[in-house]
């Protein structure tokens, strides 16, 4: 009856392992296929903005990038969620390697929004922008995550810890996203996911739904082949720790 | 309930005893405001545009000062296997030392504000807003801190990393209360501004004692 | 001890895990009201650990603790209200007083307190009102002892309580903990040496090496 | 002097594996200087104007906060019982402890501080000088700080203390230094203000040390 | 015991007063070379606090305490390079491995560092590179003693040494003591019960109770 905690689940190979086997290769591909489409679209096929020129360019990065950073940080909370619930292992080290790649699509987003905002705003950065700022806490709160997870000795409770805080975190996504309603702002406001359909023009529209596939794709690659890797590491201190205990 | 107040009534004994943590935390409050006109130049103009964001920040950093150790005195001394050994749940208790570290650190701060608006050119008719907000916005700051302390009591030193912690979840309280104050300032509406503060003080108050109830159990294992 | 009375404490086939770290195994004991357990083992042997674990405040990885039949991981709140825990840190607060101290502590606890026999047991009446920063590291154990006495719960953990007492207030530990007993309720403490606990059964752990690293 | 390297090695090594205690305090640092543009709202005028004063006061509080628990943690484990048994003179240990601070604290804030310059929109001309000042200032900000934190270090919950000691002592350090880098943000000479600031760090290394170690003194009585 | 011989550690007329309370007065002791004081009395009697004197962290409030027939107080930076003080507190950084914490430790008090067979006297040689905030209280205190080892120095200050520690831990450090003795050093250790130091002179600390308040 006793059912293996934490570790010692590592010690035999998991179902997960065979799963994610057999599904990596195609995600792979998928991503490398959708890359190559997406960039091809966005930089050469679709037209340039009548108002914006070629530096409406940057938004096939930029706006994938910014979405992801949410939709990212959303998915770790829902492990975490799930991880604190039903203490499954699995769960706690999907949300930890969640952050690291969340954090990266922030920082993304930041740069080329940055990179775009000059020419646009004629500024890099405007503080009083609610989305903006609010976008550097979505990156600091990634890296507070990041952080707790490494203060902690013990992986379970430092899953437990890291999961309570980024379930907390949750309540900063809405603000990030509602902020362009709420305040109003130099960033413009939703034209795709809004009550009433996309007012953008369908021949940008493509591109970007192939870029956002592309780092959809991208973003399920890295993150099994990282869970895989830490399963791997945990998988081999299990099992000396019952050599050591034998 | 008795367990409740005994949690508070402690806490309050501790602090008082301890010599005007009070006090440290309002001198802390009006010396970190009084840094500014010295840090930013004595114009008053630019000083009287400042001043909500500054009175706020320094509200803000004199509570997580304070807060920091929230856990960790009774995580280091043994208190907390006795705290969680009451008969009253660890959320529970947890509020009990929230409000007991708010009527220490956060009141006397609303009743500072005043004095550090003066300091700062700070409109006249902006004062009773001002105390509103903070009497609506200082409580969140307690609570949302208190999960960083909880989160952190088990990690020696974990004190570091409360600020990190917590600073992102301050930013909502922090852009509504200065809004609420700079909006009064330039005689504009604040009801909105306000409303915003106290649901989020009411959001803090469900989320932050279960939280960090989770987080301190940590603490014990 | 596989089946015991339902009167008090039974440990069956109890594993505790701390880290990565297996401390103990299939660990089963008991103890029914009015009795008491003494775990003994070298250092490390997971003494301390056991007590938290019965205290609740580790999950144990494998088996049940039950206090009077129910599993104590089933209603958590209803068994801390049952148990002192008293650990190798003495949970005073240097700025108040002796008294001070007591009565907060008591008041967390809820329930009937009675500091002044309290202190008065432990003969420690006379520094009621000196701060705990002063006293000695003897007399503040006394004061962490005096818990048990200002309120009265059915169940005690003790972890070397004797660490620091004098041989006057060892022999009023051991006392107390015959009145307790003679009251019906449980004791279990962990020693090495020093303390005398007439007709306790005696947990030996065994303490499973770590390998070096 | 083998020992003197031995306490800055102890120190360093604890701060390494406690996980980046630097990072910490950077954190902070970029932190609370991205807060204060939040607050103070967004005009790229007024932004340039406080840059200056922000920086400093950022860097001031990050030093601060990372400051508290110095002699602190080693008073609450006895280890300053084992401090004052090395051969070396107490003062020189105190030498040690704030060296290996500011190696771990200061000198990645001086790193970190063109970063909050460019978050800040400081004119790029004035960042050798910034980089110039901070160089010079921290190590006064970690010595003074040292004092406050021995003060305290006999005393539960000090920590709040040590800012109110401690921020007077600071003053001169914020003004020089902002002095000096507003001033090279203008265009104006900046020796006076920077050679104003080194004598201050000279000052602080001489009483600094010896007036810690007396204040420590009495923590061990 | 006045005109002690000007090898060992001797205390003359002490009297030391903490806050406003006299905790003992007129103290006269000592111990020549390879000698060893047993401080005994009830709980608060004074015995860590006349540690801390002879350690040179309390001044007395009156009399000398003399080493080789020098007064502590004149040089006090000689003092402190003569003697290992270990009191109720590990001074242990728990983020450290066992043997980093002793090799810092030792570190600071200069001269010889003998880290290896410190750790493998008393038993922990294998917890070597194990953080030691996972030891548990005897395996700490076992790691804290191994400082004397670590780095010689010929007086040791013990207060209640045996404190955690198990039987095999215990005899250990009886063995160490005598070793040291015979290699002419000088122990003063205060201690309630639990350790054998064959032919110490027993200082009797009478306590003088504080007047309730
Ligand atoms: C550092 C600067 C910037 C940041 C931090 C930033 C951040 C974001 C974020 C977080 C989103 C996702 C919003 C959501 O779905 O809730 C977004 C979307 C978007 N951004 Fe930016 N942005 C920046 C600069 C810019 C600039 C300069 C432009 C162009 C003028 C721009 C155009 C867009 C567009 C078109 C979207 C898609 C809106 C939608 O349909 O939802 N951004 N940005
Ligand atoms: N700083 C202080 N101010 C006032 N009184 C103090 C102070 N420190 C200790 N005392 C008192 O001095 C007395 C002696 O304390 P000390 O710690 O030396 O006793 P002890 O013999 O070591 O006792 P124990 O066996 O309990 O360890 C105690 O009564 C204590 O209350
Ligand atoms: N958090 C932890 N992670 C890993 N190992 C741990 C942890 N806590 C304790 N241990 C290990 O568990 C073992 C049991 O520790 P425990 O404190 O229960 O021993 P003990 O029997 O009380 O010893 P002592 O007599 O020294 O007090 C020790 O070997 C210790 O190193
Ligand atoms: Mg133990
Ligand atoms: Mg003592």
């Amino acid at each position: 009856m006793t059912v293996m905690s934490g570790w010692h689940r590592f010690a035999n190979p998991t179902r997960f392992s065979r799963l994610s086997a057999r599904i990596l290769p195609w995600t792979l591909a998928l991503t490398l296929v959708l890359f190559a489409a997406g960039l091809y679209l966005a930089l050469v096929a679709s037209p340039p903005d009548a108002r914006q020129g070629e530096t409406v360019r940057i938004m096939y990065l930029h706006v994938p990038a910014a979405w992801m950073a949410l939709f990212v940080y959303v998915l770790l909370a829902v492990f975490s969620g799930m991880g604190y619930i039903w203490k499954h292992p699995l769960a706690d080290i999907a949300a930890k390697n969640c952050a690291p790649i969340g954090a990266g699509f922030t920082l993304l987003a930041l740069v080329t929004g940055s990179l775009w905002g000059a020419p646009m705003w004629g500024t890099w950065w405007e503080w009083g922008d609610a989305r903006l700022t609010s976008f550097l806490i979505l990156f600091f709160l990634y890296l507070g995550y990041i952080a707790l997870w490494q203060v902690f000795e013990d992986p379970e409770k430092a899953a437990r810890a890291a999961a309570i805080l980024a379930m907390v975190g949750l309540i900063n996504i809405p603000v990030i996203h509602f902020s362009v309603q709420w305040w109003h702002t130099l960033h413009q406001p939703a034209s795709v996911f809004r009550a009433g359909g996309p007012t953008i023009d369908s021949s940008m529209l493509w591109p970007l739904f192939v870029m956002l596939g592309a780092f959809k794709a991208y973003f399920v690659t890295v993150l099994l082949w990282r869970i895989r890797a830490e399963v791997a590491e945990r998988r081999v201190r299990a099992l000396q720790m019952m050599q050591a205990e034998a | 309930m008795s367990a409740f107040w005994g949690v508070v009534r402690r806490d309050l004994l501790i602090a008082r005893r301890q010599g005007g943590s009070s006090l440290l935390a309002v001198g802390f409050f009006v010396v970190v405001a009084a840094l500014f006109p010295f840090a930013v130049g004595a114009d008053p103009a630019t000083l009287r545009g400042v001043a909500p964001g500054v009175i706020w920040v320094s509200a803000l950093l004199a509570t997580l000062l304070s807060l920091d150790r929230l856990f960790q005195a009774d995580f280091e001394d043994g208190s907390l296997d006795v705290l969680a050994l009451s008969p009253l749940p660890l959320f529970m208790t947890v509020l009990a030392k929230v409000l007991a570290h708010w009527l220490v650190v956060g009141l006397p701060l609303v009743i500072a504000a005043p004095l550090v608006g003066v300091l700062l050119n700070l409109p006249l008719a902006a004062f009773p807003v001002l105390l509103g907000a903070a009497l609506l916005g200082t409580p969140a700051l307690s609570l949302i801190g208190a999960i960083g302390a909880a989160l952190t009591a088990g990690v020696r030193r974990g004190g570091v990393l409360v600020p990190l912690l917590v600073l992102p979840l301050y930013i909502p309280t922090l852009i509504f209360g200065v809004a609420a104050t700079a909006a009064a300032a330039d005689g504009l509406p604040v009801a909105e501004p306000l409303m915003l503060l106290a649901s989020l003080t009411l959001m803090a108050l469900v989320v932050a004692p279960v939280a960090s109830a989770g987080a301190l159990r940590l603490a014990l294992g | 001890m596989s089946n015991p009375a339902p009167t008090g404490l039974a440990v069956d086939d109890l594993s505790c895990r701390r880290g990565d770290h297996e401390v103990f195994a299939g660990l089963s004991c008991g103890a029914e009201a009015g009795g008491a357990l003494v775990l003994r083992g070298p250092n490390g042997a997971g003494k301390s650990s056991l007590l938290r674990v019965l205290a609740g405040f580790i999950p144990p990885s494998a088996g049940t603790v039950r206090w009077k039949g129910e599993d104590i991981g089933d209603d958590p709140g209803a068994h801390r209200a049952v148990l002192h825990y008293v650990g190798h840190l003495d949970p005073l607060k240097p700025v108040l007083s002796a008294a001070e101290n007591l009565t907060a502590l008591a008041r967390l606890m809820g329930g009937q307190i009675l500091v002044v026999e309290a202190l008065e047991r432990f003969g420690i009446a006379h520094l009621r009102d000196l701060p705990v920063r002063f006293l000695s590291a003897g007399q503040r154990r006394r004061l962490n002892l005096a818990r048990l006495v200002a309120t009265p719960r059915p169940l005690w953990l003790l972890d070397e309580p004797t660490v620091a007492l004098d041989a006057r207030a060892t022999a009023e530990l051991e006392q107390l903990i015959a009145d307790h007993r003679a009251a019906g309720g449980v004791v279990v403490a962990a020693t090495h040496i020093g303390i005398e606990i007439p007709g306790a059964a005696v947990v030996e752990l065994a303490g499973r090496r770590r390998r070096a690293a």
